[in-house]
């Protein structure tokens, strides 16, 4: 090793303008171009004493959210006013940050965070978090955010900072991102099904970044443990991604279309996980692998690698890396498990379309947390050979079966 | 004091060739208070070094200054886990040296706090075992289970890890009189509990793949390298100090031998798996079958003198075969206590089967040996 | 410089008073239900740590996790019994990795003074000089229960401590 | 070739037949039969313990510090697994070695389990095993410059 040049020195300085300049345009400067007069009229609202009157006055209904949603007009409050387009406010903004967008998933997944913990207790028959916030625990995992924002966040002397620092405001971007292309229903959503036509695409190219991302990670970690998980994960998220789309696939080729609301309606005579069980396996499981979820959870295997390529990681880095990021994750796949083969919000009516896409999600979260508690960490070579070899095949026999089922006029 | 922690050596980094070199350990997951130093080809392991004296205490130097009874609490702390199994052979030694006989009522109390020792010590391998394998609801049954045995533990020697139970001249005290029923009913629920133990995890297709033909050691291997205890029945040999060189009255009792011929880490779980069940049985015929009587010939004094000689004792202590090497001079004290772990001879296994295998396989393989490093260091 | 207008100084100390209070317990509460342990053991008190995680004990109602991956994200360092010579350094070195705040308790006769081990030649007589420990377990090895009462002073203790 | 045995006494005439003087000391009781001998034919009973007597499996290698004798007496304990008849005899080989400058044959060809016994042996007590692979410290801190802790002048602190 010989000591950097000036010429290299004044290289890497360009660069890591560069890099700063590449990231804070997408993450803070166009969301202000887009949509800077929102955030102030909503702003300007917030101080309006009088829709807050209107707003507690209203809070007797249950449904009050949905209800607001479906009478526009009722009057100046915050969710009509933000919602309207009408008012001369454009609603995108409320529908990414607050509903059905970031707010709510977050809230949602710190409590599956819980739920989590309690499930896996149960079956080892224990109780998992008590004592936090008296009713059994219900606000540990509060306790465990409140304590990662008082950390200390080091950064290690020989990583490379600004990489470092991006991976994780990377990670929390793209789960947003994916976010938004789960509608709630025909009528909750964030982007509306008039644009939604490439949905599915628009979803898998976005979860393409994430191996990228990773390794990015890993590698500006300069941890030999954080390499070899970086490494892994890069492995497995590119070997599970191809099973996962080719499961899609099949849905797709039933339904001709890549818009999620599409293949909701598509299934008002019978769910997808009927004539497609074979995609809904192979979905499942990849979705497994993709979320690095128990049994597939090589990339931080703790007895083997410490903490894979999250071992540098402390503090709020790690609880939006292992805290947030995942579970957001979970949410989506299991979001989009739902949609493609549980027939979406589609439901009998004494419940809103909502609250049954929701009960379903959730259903679908269950199982996939319940991998974890039954089985053990399989080696890579098993895992590669499990996703080259016989999902790829199950997919494409599933395929098959998609395009017959399409061809005889079945479905 | 404080200079001795300043002076210090700072550690550094063990670098071999120009290969990637990891260390698992002594701070990291997949390692106990040990280290292996891992050199890797790719995912293949290309050499593994083991490194421990981590917990390196200097018990056999400390044996030379104290007496042979105070030699007992001492000792047992080097293998917790097997407490009561650790002492067997030093007391044999000694009561050999001194020329002490136990009555036979003691040798069967003996004989039941050494197997509940030994099923405490392979349910806590299987926890650990489990959770090495990434699977948390293996370590979290079997050490709620093993609560069971602790309790028993309890009732025989009066503590949870560190009875001192097996003392020079008999056993320290005689068993309570509910722990005929207190036994008879763990034992049940605990039988019914290897059924799960075997569906969730011996049978899961994702446990035999890690876990099957992963570390073979061959049988003439085994011999060569001295391996011993459940690792050299893992290895297709029914050897057992219990059965080869019978102690106490360990002929009196009607058990098998568990041997598996695979020699791979499924073989050698399976063969601590079924030695649960014969312990069991063991303790249950033992418990029918001791006679009424003394439970000790005497209480020996802390002065108690040994005649000038040597004894090598040996048994079968739950990670294999234990044994003693005990000289006295004529006083008091030992003039020397040679203590022969199975884990420190287990220990040649790791660097000698991790090699060749992947990364991921070095936790089941190190943790399958059952080495306990606290043990191997002394 | 302006001198200090004392009006300022007065709304200042009544912000103090007001929002340093509330947000002193908020953030002690979260980190006292929130302790999450390194993996390291030292010694033999390391089986009744583990026996500490097992159902019938269950620290996690206290907000304490299983045996932790990684370093940084620990707050609590528990030395499981005797410390060598060898792991002196390489236990100060795990401490100084730890990002703050963080805890210490030291389990069992051999973390405190050295034990039963006092007269060995490779044994440290307590942890003491290495690092600075908030609680104390005696026993050898302590029981599961004394684990869990030693978590609960922590506990305490950390709930009436000043916020860093 | 197999000796036929019959019990410590056969095992030890067996040893008496094939080296004669060069055997030291035989001392046998119940199932125990320790046998001295030179130094320098260490090897050589080592190799005819294990071929001959089918003694394969390694138990322990101790040693022991005699400053009155000025000797180190090394001992290898070794079992059998092959034959089931003799797996309840425990075989002690030994020789004594001078306390100045204790260095002996390395028995790492003859069982290979001898490898770590005789490296702790080596760091405990100075004992240096010629031929052996690889003579470190294995137990003790890396930065041990004391005299080997099993040596009787050792004294440890406070006593």
């Amino acid at each position: 090793m010989s000591e950097p040049t000036d010429f290299e020195e004044f290289l890497k300085r360009v660069v890591t303008i560069v890099f700063w300049i590449l990231l804070i345009v997408p993450i803070i400067v166009l969301p202000l171009l887009f949509f800077g007069s929102e955030i102030l009229q909503a702003l300007q609202l917030l101080v309006n004493a009088n829709s807050i009157f209107i707003l507690i006055n209203k809070a007797q209904n249950p449904f009050l959210a949905f209800e607001l949603m479906d009478s526009l007009g009722q009057g100046p409050c915050i969710a009509t006013a933000t919602y309207q387009p009408s008012a001369g406010c454009n609603p995108t903004f409320f529908r990414i940050v607050i509903f059905p967008g970031f707010t709510f998933v977050a809230l949602l997944t710190l409590w599956l965070g819980w739920f989590e913990r309690k499930l896996a207790a149960k079956v080892h028959m224990r109780y998992g978090p008590l004592y936090a916030g008296r009713i059994s625990g219900v606000l540990q995992p509060i306790a465990d955010i409140l304590k990662l924002l008082g950390k200390e966040l080091i950064i290690p002397a020989k990583a490379d900072k600004p990489f470092f620092i991006a991976v994780p405001l990377l990670t929390m971007g793209i789960s947003a991102a994916l976010l938004t292309l789960i509608p709630l229903s025909e009528r909750v959503y964030v982007v509306p099904p008039a644009s939604a036509s490439l949905g599915l695409l628009v979803l898998f190219a976005v979860l393409g970044f994430y191996p990228i991302i990773i390794l990015m990670g890993a590698w500006a970690s300069s941890n030999k443990f954080s390499f070899i998980g970086g490494l892994r994960a890069l492995h497995q998220l590119v070997s599970y991604e191809i099973p996962w789309f080719l499961a899609v696939l099949g849905v797709v080729v039933l339904t001709s279309s890549l818009d999620p609301f599409q293949i909701v309606r598509a299934q008002s005579k019978i769910w997808f996980i009927v004539p497609q069980f074979i995609a809904a396996f192979v979905f499942l499981t990849a979705t497994l692998a993709e979320l690095e979820r128990i049994p597939f959870d090589l990339p931080e295997a703790d007895t083997e690698i410490v903490f894979g390529w999250l071992t540098e990681y402390g503090g709020m880095f790690w609880g939006i890396l292992f805290g947030l990021s995942p579970f957001i994750k979970l949410y989506v796949f299991s979001g989009l498990f739902t949609i493609l083969f549980l027939g979406g919000w589609l439901g009998p009516a004494f419940l809103p379309p909502e609250i049954w896409f929701i009960l379903k999600t959730f259903v679908v979260i269950t199982v996939i947390m319940f991998s974890r508690v039954f089985n053990p960490r399989i080696r890579i070579d098993l895992l590669i050979r499990v996703g080259w070899v016989y999902l790829i095949l199950l997919a494409v026999i599933n395929l098959f079966i998609a395009v017959g089922l399409k061809a005889f006029g079945v479905l | 004091m404080t200079s001795v922690a300043r002076s210090l050596p700072f550690p550094t980094e063990v670098i071999v060739g120009d290969k990637l070199s990891i260390s698992i350990g002594p701070q990291h997951p997949g390692s106990g208070h040990f280290r292996i130093i891992v050199v890797l080809e790719g995912d293949i392991v290309s050499e593994a070094i083991p490194d421990p004296g981590y917990v390196h205490r200097g018990a056999e130097k400390m044996c030379e200054f104290r007496n042979f009874v105070q030699n007992v609490p001492m000792l047992e702390r080097t293998t917790l886990p097997d407490a009561n199994g650790i002492i067997f052979p030093y007391i044999l030694a000694v009561e050999e040296l001194m020329g002490i006989q136990a009555p036979p009522r003691a040798q069967y109390l003996r004989i039941i706090s050494a197997e509940l020792n030994r099923i405490v010590s392979h349910l806590y391998w299987l926890g650990i075992y489990g959770v090495f394998l990434g699977h948390s609801t293996m370590f979290l049954w079997p050490m709620g289970d093993r609560e069971l045995f602790m309790d028993l533990i309890q009732t025989v020697g009066g503590t949870r890890v560190t009875p001192s139970y097996i003392i020079p001249g008999g056993a320290r005290n005689d068993l309570p009189d509910n722990f005929k029923d207190k036994a008879l009913k763990a034992f049940g629920y605990f039988e019914r509990r290897l059924k799960e133990y075997d569906r969730i995890f011996f049978s899961n297709p994702l446990v035999l793949k890690r876990s099957q033909g992963v570390g073979v050691l061959k049988r003439s291997e085994a011999i060569a390298l001295g391996i011993t205890g459940p690792n050299l029945r893992g290895s297709g040999l029914k050897s057992d100090t219990r059965k080869d060189e019978p102690y106490s009255m360990y002929e009196t009792l009607d058990f098998d031998i568990p041997s598996y011929p695979d020699g791979d880490c499924w073989a050698r779980g399976m063969v601590r798996f079924h030695e649960l069940y014969w312990s069991m049985q063991i303790i249950k015929q033992a418990v029918e079958k001791m006679p009424s009587g003394p439970f000790r010939s005497r209480l020996p004094l802390l002065t108690a003198r040994a005649p000038a000689g040597e004894a090598v004792a040996r048994t079968e202590a739950a990670r294999g075969c234990m044994s003693y090497y005990v000289v006295s001079d004529g006083t008091s004290k030992p003039y020397r206590v040679r203590v022969s772990v199975p884990s420190f001879r287990n220990m040649i296994g790791i660097p000698y089967l991790l090699k060749g295998g992947h990364l991921a396989d070095v936790p089941a393989i190190y943790w399958s040996l059952d080495y306990w490093p606290v043990e191997a260091d002394k | 410089m302006v001198a200090p207008n004392a009006l300022v100084g007065k709304v200042n100390e009544i912000l103090v008073q007001a929002i340093g209070e509330p947000l002193r317990y908020l953030v002690n509460w979260g980190r006292l239900y929130s302790l999450w342990p390194v993996h390291v053991e030292t010694a033999c008190c390391s089986i009744e740590f583990g026996a500490t995680h097992g159902p019938r004990f269950d620290p996690e109602r206290f907000g304490l996790l299983e045996a932790f991956g990684s370093l940084r994200q620990c707050d609590l360092l528990i030395v499981f019994g005797t410390v060598t010579r060898k792991f002196a350094p390489r236990l100060k070195m795990i401490y100084d990795q730890m990002p703050e705040p963080k805890w210490v308790i030291a389990m069992g006769a051999c973390a405190i003074t050295g034990g039963l081990y006092f007269d060995s030649y490779n044994v440290l007589p307590g942890i003491d000089d290495l690092m600075p420990v908030d609680v104390y377990i005696p026993g050898c090895p302590p029981r599961p229960e004394s684990v869990l009462q030693a978590l609960i002073m922590l506990q305490e203790k950390i709930r009436k401590s000043k916020l860093r | 070739m197999s000796t036929s045995l019959t019990g410590e006494q056969g095992l030890a005439d067996a040893v008496k037949a094939a080296f004669g003087d060069k055997v030291v000391g035989i001392k046998s009781k119940s199932k125990r039969v320790k046998i001295t001998v030179d130094k320098d034919i260490l090897p050589d009973v080592a190799r005819f313990i294990r071929d001959n007597l089918d003694f394969d499996h390694l138990i322990s290698v101790d040693g022991t510090d005699y400053p009155k004798d000025n000797t180190i007496e090394l001992i290898y304990h070794i079992t059998s697994i092959e034959k089931e008849e003799q797996r309840k005899y425990i075989l002690s080989l030994a020789t004594k070695l001078p306390r100045d400058s204790p260095v002996s044959p390395s028995l790492i060809q003859v069982w290979p389990a001898a490898e770590y016994h005789e490296r702790e042996t080596f760091e405990m007590l100075g004992v240096t095993f010629t031929g052996h692979p690889k003579l470190e410290k294995l137990l003790l801190p890396d930065d041990w410059l004391d005299i080997p802790p099993l040596r009787k002048e050792f004294r440890l602190p406070g006593r």
